[in-house]
């Protein structure tokens, strides 16, 4: 790969860590509130398997949607602001972290029943294929969506329409406190389950942002040729707690476990390639660093001043008119 | 013309299939089996089975999968073969559809029909003979359309398909095959508009679904007593046309609700509540509620009778309300 | 096997056969109603899997539950009385024909919402296990249940649990109109689904009653000293239509289709056996024939006799006071 | 003593689990987790993981095995993480749990619990924020308890687990912290009886659940008024004690009744119809209705405020409905 590509692959998931970062301390400072459900650790999936996508592609994700919708492009002054539950935020402050619309980018939503969105990754694939376009469409969700009941309604109805849908299965090991091994009864090839409906499926390791760009980018071309869902298991793991409510070790993970999986943090792993392959420089990095900490601290201010929404706009957006 | 309840269904479908191209039907059975009510006859066969679709039996997949579909521009048209089964498919329908647009900001919508038949047939027992309309009815984001007649079944659900937001779209198996005058030709009817059906001045009888049936035979009866019964079929269950219902009370003084699913938190209960609290210093009586009973239906055909309001009993309630009972 | 097993084999399947024929026409004469699903053209499949259980083992079904109901040894009159909806019916008329119950057979039901009773036996099995018992529980369904979420919600659980169920899937091939092959993304092996739970599953020809009785009574004394759920995917036939609503044969399949299969008829195939190892006579099925021709016979009566339930027992049973 | 509604909860389960081996507790995150609002806490250290369940995410499949469980003779509590998900496990509440006793005749029983929170919490947001009482209200064969109190939450949710019939127990995420004194040692409150939880001659206030505080402080506001409203908290929603409620508002010719779901076809409607049709000659006013704004619930912060109710609404209904406002 470029240079240039590798460094906008390093800025996109610069921009989310720092962006979540952020989100934290505004969390701690009451500025967001509800659930949020960090992304950290885990950018290499969203940004391996987004960034060359076109723009016309469908992304769907679960409530950890930050980093989904971040690669899709959304404008983090608007997402920010959504978070703060403005008015100027992405869904004028209606949906909050878990349900973040771009809906100009398609980006398609953040929903926050384990399960429940994959049936409308399966219909978005359902309307490229009715409509004899091309797109297709990346369903992120994590491996607690796995055993549910509307997750493999899903996957059969893919497989038997051969629709264009690439299942993203961000296998992070936990779901909430459950280990994998508690959740899912053939814990160690998750991508079974996608194989017993014929559903070709892969598993990859999603730390390492170029090993997740490879297959996707291979499998997005096959989908778009030869419309048929894909199933991919990517291994990856989250630094922080599941939600802010939610130490980021406890008694189902030990700070050892935590520690250890932090050496394999995505940002590390690419810029160690990068510098060793003489990719980029301490000085590249340290300009995307300012680059995103200034865009992030500009998110912040813009959503700081931004009005919350007004009374009437509670009554708005129940119905069409 | 005079045509089936059934065929009205597939008249408006087909029209508006014809008419719009982002229409497409699915559910199971629907295409090359017919429907299994045959309310889809001869459409696989116009259409296609791109356009006509049909499913495993996974209502949530299924329904999730149109609602998807409804995001990026296409227009689906779901039937349940029951909405019993459409339980499954609740949180899809609670959850995505009705709620897709608020959570978007209003990005997105959802123009989506879900159809199918609700209520009782004769003897499929518990599992298959629930009126659920009150479930869907409390959901902000929703429409629910309940018709009583070929001419509002046709009618509604081309609005239906034409609105931009989810309706749920009640039927009835034992409609299917009773017969009404048709309009030839295009017509919709505006959804949220309640009908009299019956002008009257003694008393105000509202029902809605295969209750109006029943509803308009015993205003029947009781005209021949003497008893001048106003029918109101609401049709739209939501948003409900109050305004109709509560002129028609404020002039007759007496309100008769007639549901056939179960009483407690029914539907009838919100129309109750509305009722008194527009029409308070009109009412002449308590309002009188003819509901299904307060169990899951059973098989036996004299316990299921017992169970379904019948003419009797809506003529009982009628001269309980006015006090000659 | 002896002699006298292979008759009470023959029996048991005449006895659902007749029973049902007669059902059939109850049903033409108005004294059944409802929707009435025959087992005809399936019985090996209950008689085969159920007669060697011991009595408390479990059995549960979906709607389509006469044969299961009559092979765990229900009396006759008392289901025939329950599909007249008579008071003396098993449960006194308010279950019907898709919901018949014995539970002093440990016969827990048929169930007609489709897929929704798989969890219901996976909690029959936990039952056993928590109260360190040695039952089984046997689950028959459609194929059209395979593809539901809540019966893969089942399988999992089932499996991560290492419950004592066995999920005995009938693949008649068609649920209602519906061919397997538009039903399940992978109808070639419907026991891959299954196996992508770690469980084990075996398929076996659901028209040979010998064939299902040897694969049951193995993995029925397995999962009883080892608790652990199996699959078993009966290859089967329905003779008649889906329900009395639906004619044996029409646009999904063929005449000619339906006749094929009646060759393999479950009743002819082991009779034929029985003939020709001459374990059976024909004065033998002579005498079942009347005997089991005398038992309907004397259901029918004891239904059509019987007192339909009462006004007060509508408001019965749906509360335990 | 003086304990939270969480320890309550936690107390009440723990009794009945020592008491009857056959209680379990099963859900997401109940045992390791400690649940995922520590109502479990320290229960599988107790208890054993035979007893106290951690499940994958999978509300239908629990929930029917715990009913398959059930059937079998145990007494099932499933947790759900909030009310929300039981949306998902709602066919095996309804079609299952419910009317099993029925379609069998009587020959089985489920005598199970499922519990955990409904109702909103703070910024939620639309999926996570919804009071859907009035669903399992309208289904015959469940019972439904919404206790407001730590000492209501231990009694009622004992009685629930001894109860032999399905029981719907909701909580709410915003009382688990909230304390109140209990009684030491045993005791249990029977389902069905509504608390007078403040006397007064002026106006009657039903509430329940969270609402019942709201009405209780509106109270202590409006009797430095000189008002005296009596508040009653139902505390078991189904059977209602409408017996109760009615004598109250005979004597006081005026209700306000209090709830924080969607007003259509909520259950205040049902209270009201009961009211009405009972108290009709006694009713000095309409009744007035307090209930959650008829749109999903927005995440920022002033708008859900706005689209919940508060003690300020609760006053101005009182004044109104006493035609003082
Ligand atoms: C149907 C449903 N049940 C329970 C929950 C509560 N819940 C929210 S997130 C979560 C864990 C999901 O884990 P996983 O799918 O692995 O995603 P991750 O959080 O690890 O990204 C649970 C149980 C829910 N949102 N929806
Ligand atoms: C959830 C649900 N959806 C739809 C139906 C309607 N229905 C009843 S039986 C049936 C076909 C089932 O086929 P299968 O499981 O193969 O069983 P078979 O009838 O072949 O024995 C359908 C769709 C139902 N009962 N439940
Ligand atoms: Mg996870
Ligand atoms: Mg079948």
């Amino acid at each position: 790969m470029e240079r240039e590509d590798l460094l906008i692959l390093y800025r996109h998931m610069l921009l989310i860590r720092r962006f979540e970062e952020k989100s934290a301390e505004m969390y701690a400072l009451a500025k967001i509130a509800g659930f949020l459900h960090l992304y950290i650790g885990e950018e290499a999936v969203a940004v391996g398997a987004i960034t060359d996508l076109r723009p016309d592609d469908y992304v769907i994700s679960a409530y950890r949607d930050h980093g989904h919708c971040l690669a899709k492009g959304s404008d983090p002054d608007k997402v920010m602001a959504e978070l703060f539950g403005k008015a100027t935020g992405l869904c004028r402050g209606k949906g909050g972290s878990m349900h973040l619309v771009d809906a100009p980018r398609h980006f398609m939503g953040g929903y926050a029943i384990v399960g429940g969105h994959l049936p409308l990754a399966t219909g978005l694939a359902f309307a490229v294929k009715y409509q004899k376009r091309d797109q297709v469409v990346l369903c992120f969700f994590g491996e607690g969506a796995v055993p549910s009941g509307q997750a493999h309604e899903a996957f059969n109805l893919a497989a038997l329409w051969s629709l264009p849908v690439i299942f993203v299965c961000e296998n992070n090991r936990y779901a909430m406190g459950t280990p994998v091994q508690h959740g899912i009864a053939l814990y160690s090839d998750v991508a079974e389950t996608a194989r017993s409906y014929g559903i070709a499926a892969e598993r990859v390791d999603g730390m390492d942002v170029l090993a997740v760009r490879a297959l996707t980018h291979r499998v997005v071309e096959n989908v778009r040729s030869k419309p048929a869902p894909f199933f991919v298991e990517a291994m990856t793991y989250r630094f922080m707690g599941h939600s802010m409510a939610d130490p980021a070790h406890g008694h189902y993970r030990t700070k050892e476990e935590v520690e250890r999986e932090r050496s394999r943090d995505p940002l590390v792993v690419l810029r160690q390639t990068m510098l060793n392959s003489r990719l980029g420089t301490e000085a590249d990095f340290k300009q995307l660093e300012q680059e995103v900490g200034e865009a992030v601290a500009k998110a912040v201010r813009f959503a700081d001043e931004s009005p919350f929404p007004e009374r009437p706009s509670l009554y708005e957006d129940v119905y069409v008119e | 013309m005079l045509i089936t309840y059934r065929e009205a269904l597939n008249q408006a479908m087909r029209d508006e299939m014809q008419r719009d191209e982002r229409v497409f039907l699915i559910g199971e059975e629907v295409g090359y089996y017919q429907g299994a009510f045959k309310v889809s006859k001869g459409f696989v066969e116009t259409f296609g089975p791109q356009r006509v679709l049909d499913t495993p039996i996974t209502e949530a997949g299924f329904t999730g999968l149109a609602i998807g579909a409804a995001m990026a521009g296409l227009r689906p048209i779901v039937e349940l073969m029951t909405f019993n089964f459409g339980i499954l498919a609740l949180d899809q329908i609670v959850n995505n559809a009705a709620k897709i647009r608020y959570m978007s900001g209003g990005q997105l919508s959802i123009p989506i029909v879900i159809r199918g038949p609700g209520s009782a047939a004769h003897q499929l027992a518990a599992q298959h003979s629930q009126s659920l309309e009150a479930w869907f009815c409390h959901v902000p984001g929703l429409k629910v359309i309940a018709p009583a007649t070929p001419h509002d079944a046709k009618g509604l659900l081309k609005s239906a398909v034409r609105d931009d937001n989810p309706v749920i779209f009640i039927e009835a198996q034992l409609l299917y095959g009773t017969k009404g005058e048709v309009e030839d030709g295009e017509y919709t009817i505006p959804i949220g508009q309640a009908e009299i059906t019956r002008p009257g001045a003694d008393v105000t009888i509202v029902a809605y679904s295969k209750m109006q049936l029943l509803a308009m035979e015993a205003a029947e009866v009781l005209a021949q007593e003497g008893i001048q019964a106003e029918v109101i079929d609401p049709r739209t269950l939501k948003p409900l046309d109050s305004e109709t219902i509560c002129t028609s009370v404020r002039k007759t003084g007496r309100l008769v609700i007639v549901e056939e699913g179960w009483p407690f938190a029914g539907l009838g209960a919100q129309i109750a509540e509305t009722v008194y609290a527009n029409t308070f210093d009109y009412l002449d009586a308590p309002i009188v509620r003819v509901t299904g009973e307060e169990v899951p239906m059973p098989y036996a055909r004299p316990l299921e009778d017992a169970a379904i309001p019948d003419r009797a009993r809506v003529i009982t309630a009628v001269k309980q309300v006015l006090g000659t009972s």
